[in-house]
């Protein structure tokens, strides 16, 4: 690094300061580039051709994109991202929830606190092979479950009405672990005074909440939007480990549709995978640039 | 010289079946060793594509059929024509030599198949005084006898899909015949074909009565076996290497019955699945020489004996002696006298239209009153794949 | 009649004793404020008196009536905190109305009663602005209306100034100042500062470590202060103290020895022995005027334009510090005549207990 | 519940807390206990359709032996270790240097710098997935833990970025004039200054990435096939495939495969929860 | 020879003006203050005599080298953060040691210079302690070590007494001023508070909206202050400004008209038509002795024990602060008779220049 260059260069010491941040950067961005930016553009060029990994690629266009549009599996892995988008939103109140039961001081809350945070901790596969496990038509626990309030036994996992649902209530759980913490933090920030002054102001229970609390946890609330939104579209593993997509692709997503179609056993459109990669990317930006507007704005007013 | 061999028998029989075979195959030819990597079954599938483009091995695991096609077309297998030439492997493996052929030339070497027909139990059937079926008719009363009983007839697990297709290359090859089915797989019939239409009717007659096991797709096939061992089903229509795990679960031989699947259409020509496993050479192989030893070896009676002694699966070299095991007896004269042997429908047909298809047979095993939706789907999958 | 009466008030967080024991009046009317070192629970006891902090034991009353356990809602007070505690997501008007729309009254009742209070506290072109929006001061009349509104009995104020720089210091203080004038409410009020305190109470009092020094008008505290903890904390700069030797004298007067052995003769008696004497700045004389006169080295003066601070170290290496008029000339290394009068010195036992509080304005 | 401290409340509130509390506890990680108590269930149980009920005895040393002995997992969480530990150490490094730059560096192109570790943070990184999977076939990194730490490292580097920039932001900026007033060389002030300040941030930051890296599953199935390589999300899920209808054992390698995680998060906790909100809630 | 000059030097941020030209010269040895409401750039232009921040134009120079271009580290110079800046994670004696060890110097070196460093501040005893570990002034005392031991002809501070308590300040005011006299160094101070830079400045500089107002010695500036915002500025509490209305008088003298009608005899010509009359509290005396007499309404009085200062309103309703001894004793409400020196009063025309500075100490 910089203290390689010798001290005594009146050149570096004159522009030490001008120099210093790219020296300092070159590495992440080098790895940055190579990793994350070219491949984005890539991608993109990968979308417009036809590939199968194997041969040449070949130039068609924005074909990829027009089968897409035609292509029966891409709606409905479309309508199953957008029912992960809004119900994984869930976890948000839930993980609230959750923060405002556990935001007392009692002996031993931390631990409570961190036993509850376990579900995000743990791999999403090991939590899709659990959430698997507890599915099980014939001896999984919810199905016992059902069977004993409903009489009737619901194999989550095979039909296509309830499939998309089961996977998401396995993704709501470590989530909202997730959001209860960062709530929890947000609880944390919370000017004591101010729940006392509004305590003197006779605010009492849910109006307390509502009019007071809820409307500091601002910050917290929109963390928590976007870290879901982003776990929400990202929704690989839990499909993967679940059901594969299935039962014959009804709880297909965009990122496991992509995943599939270039590098399964029955994919290897490479080209085509890359189209729905960047329809997916698209979606995401819209999020992305969210949260950049909003990270400008609190940077500008710092 | 020292090869390299990639392949997936990763599963512990298979596994040991490939370490016999190569410390016997060193023995003979103390000259060369063997360096072997041995790859999870279903990442293999994908694996292959990257070695073999980028640091190919000497020796790799495949299958036959349409399967091996996108790998000789994009020049990645070697032609070993002369190995089949030099060691009269045409007359030794003939009944698999077609399925091993692209452009008149030989690409690989096939060392293992096994039989697919219907499981059932013996026992049950004595009790609910069935006759094992000949025919389509006879499989309905049977069907209906064993449902009366409070036995669901057909056990099966189609999460991961293939298991349906072990029924549709079925109904088919007897509704309409092995010429039918080929054509059907490579692409040439439309799925809207009404003979194709005919299959899904015959395969409707068993789901819309429920004669299959509820939540199937929720499970895979393995966990169906219970199902069969416990009683609550009678009948599998399955490869033989299920057998195992019947016996696994704690089924008796004499419990396990073997039938070949009935007949459908009268007349038409008996043709059967057989599912062909080999090994190949790359193109990019850098001892080419010692490998074609290796497939040579591999093709030899003697070995391909006491390999499937091993794997429990039938030898391709007609000139190897019967087994012992009854099931694959019973398998090793059905597939001799067998009119055409289909590799399997995520074999013959190409892997995206396989993967359409087999989702279509899902979905239609659970919600039969889609078949139209369905099959104009896959006919339009059809039309793209095959353009 | 909103007078604030506490009996024997304690606190104890856990084991700790934290009030030990407080009996208090507040009159109706008055303006008390509690002074005290950081930490010796003047916070505390305001609380308890606002209700956010239960009382361990004792009886509290306002108004005559038994608050003890009332709710903190529904003592008849109001709170106005340290932070101001003003709700960031609503407007100057929503913050003020708050109060009275959580406790049920009508629409009209609040724009009403937020209407004068925001012109008392002239924030009407303001009552649109979110809290972020607006200067410390600003902020503070917004907490103070909040307060208002209620129309509370009494006022409780911690520490609201000490967010604020000097000059709006001063201006808040007159404000509040005002303030009381116009409501003729009881306001009970923490501050660190005691030159504030001073500035402002009718009545101080004193804390130290969860007990009540000396309760007394600030003018009582600073020339008859009870113990010398009082007399170190009421005055800036501090009470000079030094370590004398007193004996009974005729007239029932006291004999002192000073530091250096001048003598000098002070009215009272019941000193003897080993004391403190206490004389504040402003008593002791840079011109050698006064019944005494000690001699001591300039080690730094301070000239303040209006005053002159003076620290002079006497012969037995003692310093006291004197206050001279803005033109006082003298320089550090200089030789200084201090003069002190004798009506002015205080004398403290062993145990900080003042015997004798000199005082001129007697 | 929140706004009234539980403290504050009347006896029977508090008691009936106390008591909702390992309830709800129970109730949140069922599928978790499920899970742990299949573990330790002998095989005869899952058989004889004892699936939730009291486990007729305590198998858990067999099904976990079984686990390590028939099954490859040991060299699975070895390879995790070998693509977390050095993918932790990289991303950490090299995002205290980048994050150190735009903290206190005032140059053009700052911000938008900044801002693209942050959007590639949040990349759906499926569009990634075809180009780094050639470049990294290409590279010979295919099947290797190097390929997968590359990669980890490169990617993870956009949030620690986010993260050590937003730390470093936070420490007085005056520690850095002032070694400048005093002729220290940036990258000493760096070195010397800033670096040992950072070492909260770097645990937090630590332990947060090892639990994003050891998790990570796409990945894992992307640019590793083989099982020398394999990282234990990925070989566990290809267990699950040979472990059919065998639930304890699936479940005795889900908590294998947990424990490292779940380990670290406990030993780490104040660092991890600090990391969590610092790198989330100052963004 | 380290002096300090600053020619017209400029700052801007973007667009934004904040140095306007600021011409300046600080002697050798000298103790300067600068003060300025907040915001009025004194520590932008500190940290351009620093080097850390560019200057935009205009030119520097220390002990006769041009510096305007020269990096921090080159300039000679030592700077004491309002923070402190201490790395937490260093002792107090890799604190002090640390700038030298990072420019090359010996291990010797730094011990030696680092002990001289610590006695003289009296830091030996925590030398092995964290910053952590220090109270308040020590840290204070450990920045000022890292100072020192660089040997700057130069000593810049901003602000480091802000954080502090009072009681601190007043200690830590005098260790600086001592310090000074030590080292004889040259020394830049940026401060808030204008009390406190009366106390230890040699020469004050008062800066508003990036530019010098009044350059001079506290007492000058107290004193003489060139237009209404020192004269505003400098004192507390505030000198009272009254409109008055001017007209030469006989031997070059200004007759003054009060609100009231009072008139008033002034030294000093060159005064006419309306004018803003300047006097300080302290030289309105409220027992009705001056060269005039106003009488006014006590509005408010604030009793602080050492003195009292009476707000009056007059009879046009503009109000004055008279600062009374201790022991006055009016009431709010109470007639005060103000009596007024003539020679302590100022006059300011209509453009807030100074046109006649009264001053008792001439
Ligand atoms: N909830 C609590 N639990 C335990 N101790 C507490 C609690 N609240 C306050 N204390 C302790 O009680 C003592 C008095 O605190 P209090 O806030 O009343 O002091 P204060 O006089 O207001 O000080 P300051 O001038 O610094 O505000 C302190 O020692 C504090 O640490
Ligand atoms: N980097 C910057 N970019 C833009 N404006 C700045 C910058 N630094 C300071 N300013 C502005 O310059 C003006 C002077 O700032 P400076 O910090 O010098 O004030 P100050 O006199 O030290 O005030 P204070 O007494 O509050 O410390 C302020 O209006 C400030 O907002
Ligand atoms: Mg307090
Ligand atoms: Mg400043």
């Amino acid at each position: 690094m910089s203290n390689t260059v010798s001290p005594s260069s009146s050149f570096w010491k004159k522009n030490q300061q001008k120099l210093a941040p790219w020296l300092f950067l070159a590495p992440g961005i080098l790895m940055f580039v190579i990793y994350v930016l070219v491949p984005i553009v890539q991608s993109i060029w990968i979308s417009f051709h036809d590939w199968d990994g194997l041969g040449e690629k070949v130039w068609i266009g924005l074909g990829n994109y027009v089968e897409l549009l035609d292509d029966d599996t891409f709606y409905v892995a479309l309508k199953n991202n957008l029912i992960w988008l809004v119900l994984y939103l869930l976890s948000i109140p839930a993980g609230l929830a959750v923060a405002l039961f556990l935001n007392q001081t009692v002996t031993g809350i931390r631990l409570y606190k961190s036993l509850f945070f376990f579900p995000f901790v743990i791999s999403q596969v090991v939590v899709g092979l659990m959430f698997t496990w507890f599915y099980a038509p014939d001896f999984g626990l919810f199905s016992k479950l059902m069977e004993w309030v409903t009489g009737e036994q619901i194999a989550v996992l095979a039909d296509e009405r309830y499939v998309t649902y089961g996977i998401i209530v396995a993704g709501l759980w470590p989530q909202t672990a997730y959001c209860m913490i960062l709530y929890l933090t947000g609880l944390n920030t919370i000017n004591p005074e101010q729940v006392e002054a509004a305590r003197m102001d006779g605010a009492k229970g849910f109006r307390l909440l509502w009019n007071i609390i809820l409307p500091q946890l601002g910050p917290a609330t929109f963390i928590a939007m976007v870290v879901t939104v982003i776990g929400s579209l990202r929704s690989f593993d839990l499909v993967s480990v679940m059901t594969a997509g299935g039962p014959y692709g009804s709880s297909q997503v965009l990122s496991y549709f992509m995943y599939e179609q270039a590098l399964s056993e029955y994919g290897f459109r490479m080209g085509y995978g890359a189209a729905i990669a960047v329809v997916l990317f698209l979606i995401m930006m819209v999020f992305i640039s969210l949260f950049i507007v909003r990270m400008l704005r609190q940077e500008r007013s710092a | 010289g020292e090869i390299t061999i990639n392949s997936d028998h990763s599963d512990p029989v298979p596994k040991k079946a490939m370490e016999e075979l190569i410390a016997d195959f060193q023995k003979a030819n103390p000259d060369v060793t063997v360096k072997w990597n041995n790859f999870d079954h279903e990442g293999y599938k994908s694996a292959i594509r990257n070695f073999l483009t980028a640091d190919a091995p000497d020796v790799v695991a495949w299958y036959a059929g349409n399967r091996m096609a996108p790998f000789v077309k994009a020049g990645l297998f070697e032609d070993v024509t002369d190995v089949w030439t030099a060691n009269g492997l045409d007359e030794q493996l003939k009944s698999s030599a077609p399925s091993m052929t692209i452009d008149g030339k030989k690409w690989g070497m096939p060392y293992t198949y096994y039989q697919w027909g219907i499981y059932y139990r013996k026992d049950i059937f004595a009790e609910q005084g069935i006759t094992p079926p000949k025919t389509w008719a006879e499989l309905l009363a049977a069907s209906e006898k064993l449902k009366a009983a409070g036995v669901t007839p057909f056990t099966i697990g189609t999460k991961a899909l293939w298991p349906t297709a072990g029924w549709f290359d079925y109904l088919d090859l007897r509704v309409n015949g092995y010429e039918f089915h080929m054509d059907l797989t490579a692409g040439k019939i439309p799925y809207t074909d009404p003979r194709v239409k005919t299959v899904f009717e015959k395969w409707g007659e068993l789901v819309k009565a429920d004669y299959f096991i509820a939540n199937h797709a929720a499970i895979d096939w393995q966990d169906a076996v219970p199902q069969l061992v416990q009683g609550k089903a009678a009948m599998y229509l399955m490869g033989n290497f299920a057998v195992a795990t019947f016996k696994d679960g704690g089924l008796k031989e004499e419990q396990i019955g073997f039938l070949q699947f009935p007949e459908i259409t009268p007349g038409i020509p008996v043709a059967e699945e057989a599912p062909t496993d080999t090994f190949h050479i790359p193109s990019g192989a850098k001892n080419k020489e010692d490998a074609k030893k290796f497939l040579a070896y591999l093709a030899s009676p003697a070995v391909q004996a006491k390999m499937n002694a091993t794997l429990g699966q039938l030898p391709v070299n007609n000139t190897t002696q019967k087994p012992k095991d009854v099931f694959l007896d019973a398998g090793f004269t059905i597939l001799s006298n067998a009119h055409g042997l289909a590799q399997f429908y995520d074999r013959d047909a190409q892997a995206e239209m396989a993967k359409a298809g087999m989702e279509g047979f899902q979905e239609f095993m659970v919600k039969p009153d889609n078949l139209d939706r369905i099959l104009e789907r896959l006919e339009k999958i059809r039309a793209r794949v095959y353009k | 009649m909103a007078d604030v009466r506490l009996h024997d008030v304690k606190k104890q967080f856990g084991a700790l004793s934290i009030i030990k024991g407080v009996d208090l009046e507040v009159r109706d009317g008055e303006f008390c404020v509690f002074v005290g070192p950081s930490g010796c629970g003047k916070s505390t006891l305001l609380r308890m008196i606002a209700g956010l902090e239960d009382i361990t034991s004792g009886a509290l009353s306002i108004g005559g009536r038994d608050m003890t356990t009332v709710g903190p809602s529904e003592r008849g007070v109001a709170m106005v905190f340290q932070s101001y505690a003003l709700y960031p997501h609503m407007t100057v008007a929503e913050n003020i109305g708050f109060g009275l729309r959580m406790t049920g009254h009508s629409k009209q009742t609040i724009a009403e009663r937020t209407a004068v209070a925001a012109r008392m506290l002239q924030l009407e072109p303001m009552l649109q602005r979110k809290p972020g929006q607006l200067s410390g001061g600003q902020r503070q009349r917004v907490a103070i209306g909040r307060a208002i509104v209620r129309n509370p009995d009494v006022f409780l104020f911690d520490e609201p100034l000490s967010n604020l720089d000097a000059a709006l210091r001063v201006q808040m203080r007159g404000e509040l100042s005002k303030l009381h004038h116009d409501l003729k409410a009881t306001m009970i009020y923490v501050m660190h500062d005691q030159v504030e305190a001073m500035t402002m109470a009718d009545k101080i009092v004193v804390l130290s470590a969860g007990k009540i020094e000396q309760v007394g008008t600030p003018l009582e505290l600073y020339h008859r202060p009870n113990n010398l903890f009082v007399a170190g904390f009421i005055g800036s700069p501090k009470m000079n103290f030094l370590k004398v030797t007193a004996a009974p004298a005729d007239d029932g007067a006291t004999n002192v020895t000073l530091p250096g052995g001048v003598s000098l003769t002070v009215a009272g008696g019941g000193a003897a022995g080993d004391m403190t004497l206490g004389l504040r700045p402003e008593h002791i004389d840079a011109t050698g005027k006064g019944d005494v006169v000690i001699e001591g080295k300039v080690r730094l003066a301070e000239y303040l334009g209006s005053e002159t601070l003076f620290f002079v170290t006497l012969a037995d290496g003692s310093e006291v510090a004197a206050k001279a008029d803005g033109l006082a000339s003298a320089k550090p290394g200089d030789t200084l005549r201090l003069g002190i009068n004798a009506k002015a010195c205080h004398l403290f036992n062993k145990d900080g207990i003042a015997v004798i509080n000199g005082d001129l304005s007697r | 519940m929140f706004p009234t401290p539980i403290e504050k409340s009347p006896r029977t509130i508090r008691i009936a807390y106390k008591i909702a509390l390992p309830i709800a506890l129970v109730l949140w990680l069922l599928p978790l206990i499920g899970v742990a108590i299949t573990s330790v269930r002998p095989a005869g149980d899952l058989a004889a359709g004892n699936y939730f009920g009291i486990p007729s005895g305590f198998a858990g040393i067999e099904n976990y032996t079984a686990v390590f002995r028939d099954s490859p997992i040991g060299l699975y969480i070895l390879n995790s270790f070998k693509v977390t530990i050095p993918t932790v150490i990289g991303a950490v490094a090299l995002s205290c240097l980048t994050g150190f730059a735009l903290a206190v560096y005032k140059f053009k192109g700052n911000l938008i710098l900044f801002f693209l570790f942050v959007a590639g943070n949040f990349i759906p990184f499926q569009i990634l997935m075809v180009p780094v999977r050639d470049m990294t076939l290409r590279a010979g990194l295919y099947d290797t833990t190097l390929g997968l730490v590359l990669f980890h490292v490169a990617f993870q580097t956009g949030f620690c970025t986010l993260f050590m920039r937003n730390f470093i932001k936070g420490l007085p900026f005056a520690l850095i004039e002032s070694a400048r007033v005093e002729g220290v060389s940036e990258w000493r002030i760096f070195r010397y200054v800033v670096l040992p300040l950072m070492r909260p941030a770097i645990a937090a930051l630590s332990v947060l990435v090892f639990t994003f890296v050891w998790n990570d599953y796409f990945w894992a199935t992307v640019l590793v096939q083989g099982q020398h390589a394999m990282p234990v999300t990925a070989g566990l899920y290809s267990l699950n495939g040979q472990w059919v209808a065998a639930w304890h054992l699936v479940s005795a390698g889900s908590i294998v495969a947990a424990l490292p995680p779940v380990a670290t998060f406990f030993l780490m906790q104040r660092h991890f929860i600090a990391g969590l909100t610092l790198g989330a809630t100052k963004g």
